[in-house]
């Protein structure tokens, strides 16, 4: 019998595999293909104090083994992820995960007492967005606003786990370490990478962003090896994603030093596609004569 | 160990080619046997159709149900990029995957919400399709009784697909093209346009899918009715907000809000 | 007839169209298949003042539409490549262009010192390589060591290029900036992106170094986005690279800001790739009527 | 205006797939008709080989040249991954693509150089392949007179590939199995060691090909001669420095100094 337990932080999952922020609405869609309860954790589309419109169409594009997409982070807002998508979220038996994002520490700070307030099991930060008071860039690039922001968010959040999730452009192992010594309970990695695709008859960028973030198979060598920077400078868990697509993927982001993964793009192609990852952690400890899952987490021979 | 995946019911189903008919240089219908009974399709419903489990090209791609024939599903396909040149090489009995079917549809314009629908007998329906737009109002036509005005527009003459067989389901046909090399030389919203100068807009229901340029022309006619949106999609189940159709209510979802969408209700800039 | 002439600085170049380093070895083995001559310019495979060994094997591995190296910058070193490479490559009518590796800002001096004097057309300083005396981390990723590095090689270098190549692991924008300060002449990137794959049935590392440089397609989007923002950041032209398999790809740098492009990883596919990619930019300028290439560079309508 | 490649000559084909020929569940020979005559091969030489022109799986992959048979260049593969396992779908008619043959290949064992290369026919040529490394070796048999003696192995009897063939273009074949479950038990290598006990290795002349493993035991078996390289390669001809195989002077190329080095060349910790 295999064990697939983990925690992250007071966080306790049945098994590793969740959805990634923003790739599986707030749940209510893929309950269409499979009982959410069957997976480690639901990490809701990111939620900001007010609605967003998001940027307008083409939003997404395709690219060698990934897409580029440009969203703009649209959402319902606070006030209707409190009064709707989390109370719909909790007919399942799974942990809830609320994804955050702000312009401003203030906003994260806001968020994150609400959420915790409302009983999300864990609260990850998206720290990609554009810092306004910073002139737009991301708080996930500015070391000083980071280490600040994580900290402020820390004091408010008491029930829930704190995750961090890092940017994929900048030094992930000193932000790794900044986001723990902040008093994160769990750093999350990689979001979607700055990415750029141009039609050349149009002369037209493919996402009307222009910029867009990529994500898919094509950025997991890169994803693994983020991990493993991170997951070698920090003691706390390390969540582990980008193009994650098979069950021997999620295996290799443990092998570096996850201890747990999400399941982003994969679900476009195929909604089941989380199930499935799990189905093939599961052979691959059975081949493998691998008892408990966290066995694997940073056992690559190097 | 029982696997997960087993416990759950969903509509992706691997389905076998049956056939993959040539009509011209760059139009094809396939015609596939899911693996597993699919629910519906309606008019208006599309699949994502994946040419198989390589990683590139990585996602599936939208294409509308066009009928039913032979005890197969038939997609009318135009060859535009990469995934569609692949399809040209599907032979019998090889296998692919498709999900869906999905999205709303057509409404449901003969049944009993026909008269709330805007669908009643005492409208003429127009069915305007530009180009491969043709796929998603085709199964329209064989429902609306052969009461419908169909206008159909391609570039040019030579594309113009299964012309006789559109008489046959419609009552009355408009071709047009851009190059005036067929029919009335315009778009086929332009020809709808003529056409409706001096009627009563009142008289008619409207049904158009088509290029975005095409749908807010089709809009712009002033008759009631419906447009089917062809906004790229990445997932085409609603997760991903990648398909967004600008409305008065702020951005929707091609694929789970639409692709049907009411007239007026998306916004084309 | 079109007009497929770019000037690189000092560089005059027939076409757009080179060769990435180390990605073509000197040129010798490309020869069996095509004439070195009908390309813009050959880079060298990069060189050292004394030779390297380089790793251990394996150091390739196939990841989605990429692949990981870590050849480990082996080259035969200074001495033999101007006694033998750099004699043999002039045989053919093309610009060839060294590129420097270094462990001190010394050692870069005096490779770009000796080449210079032996006349190479230019010098691709490759950033990339760990700073021995700034513990390993790399020339690229230290903003001021890297300005003092390129001020003291523009002092040595009188009559070839210098070209910078930027690391992509760092804020490109800021870095081609101060470059351009610092006196290059251009700035050429992407560098591959360090990345790291696992074998889930031996639990090692796919190459031996464990990190590796990640190229090919799916690095594309990420290097058209770095050419595009550094393409904005300075007025010196760009190189770009990062992915180009196709004509279409190499018109996708330029639209983006590059004004000449490099074929890396799509040579091994096919030794021919970069004068199919030449053909590929000369159809497109004939199907969109556009008489001069350089017409393309940062046409992109955002 | 006249494109620039075509001024170019390369061993890079276009190539018809004429068979496809499955020997077991894991095994298959596939025959090609190259479009343009290609020098060679000799063995020992390889090809570098694509499924298709998609960009996943993105690089081509290394395989000997086996034989000619019918018109076509033959090559045995083994299914491992991925392009392997494309390859098994492949149909007589369909085109892939080869750039080869490639790499300096066995030495000329029987032309003048014979007796410099140490194959003087005074010598017995030893012959030893470890699992699919039988492809590389396998054209030498035909070329060594029937004179060689082979050492083939696999893990298991029920793997071992085309013995009747093999019997008839040996002097000798003696099979190993890890498993004991077919000849000698234990690898090719080991069933070599044996068989030399007591010769005077003068006498011979090695050739081997397979697994890391198998070269180093075969180069320490003492008997001067060949061993044939399959490190990993990107490029196949030279360029990248991918196939990096440890030497006393240093890493060399396994594609462009090799496959074929001569024993106590390269060397295997
Ligand atoms: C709901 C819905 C229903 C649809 N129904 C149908 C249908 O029934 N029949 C049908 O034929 N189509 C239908 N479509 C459209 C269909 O989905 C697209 O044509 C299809 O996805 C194209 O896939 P592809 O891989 O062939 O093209 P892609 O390769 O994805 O390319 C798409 C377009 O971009 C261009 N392009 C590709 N790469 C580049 C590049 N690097 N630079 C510049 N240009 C490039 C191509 O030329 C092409 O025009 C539908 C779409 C939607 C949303
Ligand atoms: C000069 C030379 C000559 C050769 N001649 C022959 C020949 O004649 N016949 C022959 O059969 N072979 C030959 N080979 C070997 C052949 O090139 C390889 O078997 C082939 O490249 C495998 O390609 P693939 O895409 O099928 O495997 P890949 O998918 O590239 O995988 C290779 C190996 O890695 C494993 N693997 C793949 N992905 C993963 C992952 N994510 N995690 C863990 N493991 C993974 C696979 O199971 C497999 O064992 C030769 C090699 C060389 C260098
Ligand atoms: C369409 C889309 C929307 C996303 N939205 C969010 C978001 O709201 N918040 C967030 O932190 N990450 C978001 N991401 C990033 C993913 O959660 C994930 O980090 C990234 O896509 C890499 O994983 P993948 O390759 O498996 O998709 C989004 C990604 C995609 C593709
Ligand atoms: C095998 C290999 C060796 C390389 N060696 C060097 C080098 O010596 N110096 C250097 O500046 N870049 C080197 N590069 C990086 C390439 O020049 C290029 O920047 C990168 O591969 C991206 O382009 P591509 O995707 O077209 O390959 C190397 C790349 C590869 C794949
Ligand atoms: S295509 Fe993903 S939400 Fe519509
Ligand atoms: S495979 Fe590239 S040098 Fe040998």
């Amino acid at each position: 019998m295999t064990d697939l337990r983990v925690g992250i932080g007071s966080l306790k999952l049945k098994n590793p595999v969740m959805t990634a922020s923003g790739t599986a609405g707030y749940g209510a869609e893929l309950a269409e293909f499979f009982d959410p309860s069957l997976l480690g954790a639901l990490v809701m589309k990111g939620i900001s104090l007010e609605p967003w419109q998001g940027n307008p169409p083409p939003r997404i594009t395709e690219t060698p083994c990934g897409m580029i997409n440009s969203i703009g982070l649209q959402n319902v807002g606070l006030e209707m992820f409190l009064r709707e998508k989390l109370p719909f979220a909790r007919q399942w038996d799974v942990p809830v995960i609320a994804n955050i994002l702000g312009t401003s520490a203030d906003e994260y700070v806001r968020l994150a007492a609400e959420l915790d307030g409302a009983g999300v099991e864990g609260i990850e930060l998206n720290v990609s967005c554009p810092n306004i008071k910073k002139g737009g860039i991301s708080f996930g690039r500015d070391m000083a606003v980071f280490a600040r922001l994580v900290g402020a968010v820390r004091k408010t959040v008491k029930s829930a786990a704190l995750i961090v999730k890092l940017t994929p452009d900048a030094p992930v192992a000193e932000f790794a370490r900044a986001a723990e010594e902040s008093g994160a309970d769990a750093v999350s990695l990689i979001n979607s990478i700055p990415a750029m695709a141009i039609d050349v008859n149009t002369r037209r960028p493919l996402v009307k962003n222009v910029i867009g973030g990529l994500s898919g198979p094509a950025v997991k060598p890169i994803a693994v090896r983020m991990v493993y920077q991170a997951s070698r400078a920090v003691r706390v868990p390390v969540i582990g994603m980008g193009g994650i697509t098979e069950g021997r993927d999620a295996v290799e982001f443990m092998l570096a030093g996850a201890h747990a993964v999400a399941v982003g793009t994969a679900i476009f192609s195929d909604p089941m596609a989380p199930l499935k990852i799990l189905d093939g952690i599961r052979a691959y400890m059975e081949n493998h004569g691998i008892k408990r899952v966290s066995a694997i987490t940073g056992s690559v021979r190097t | 160990m029982k696997s997960a995946s087993s416990d759950t019911s969903s509509i992706l189903s691997r389905a076998a080619v049956k056939s993959n008919i040539k009509l011209n240089a760059s139009n094809f219908i396939l015609g596939l046997v899911p693996e597993r009974a699919l629910p519906g399709p309606r008019p208006g419903q599309f699949f994502m159709f994946g040419i198989d489990s390589r990683k590139d090209p990585l996602l599936r791609r939208p294409f509308c149900y066009f009928r039913k024939e032979d005890g197969a599903i038939q997609i009318l396909y135009r060859v535009v990029g990469r995934v569609t040149t692949l399809m040209t090489g599907l032979r019998a009995g090889e296998t692919v995957e498709i999900l869906g079917p999905l999205g709303n549809g057509y409404p449901d314009f003969l049944g009993s919400k026909a008269e709330e629908a805007g669908n009643g007998k005492g409208k003429t329906p127009l069915v305007i399709a530009g180009g491969v737009g043709l796929a998603s109002v085709y199964p329209l036509l064989a429902g609306l009784d052969g009461r419908a005005h169909l206008f159909y527009g391609e570039r040019t003459g030579a594309s113009l697909l299964l012309v006789d067989e559109l008489r046959r389901l419609s009552g009355q046909v408009t071709l047009a093209t851009e190059d005036g090399s067929a029919g009335f030389k315009g778009t086929a919203a332009e020809a709808a346009k003529v056409f409706l100068k001096g009627r009563d807009k009142k008289d008619f229901t409207l049904y158009a899918c088509g290029p975005n340029g095409m749908l807010k022309a089709a809009s712009a006619l002033g008759v009631d009715g419906y447009i089917a949106s062809e906004e790229k999609m990445a997932c085409g189940v609603g997760v991903c907000l990648g398909c967004a159709v600008k409305t008065a209510g702020g951005f929707k979802r091609a694929c789970k809000d639409g692709p049907v969408f009411k007239i007026g209700e998306a916004l084309f800039d």
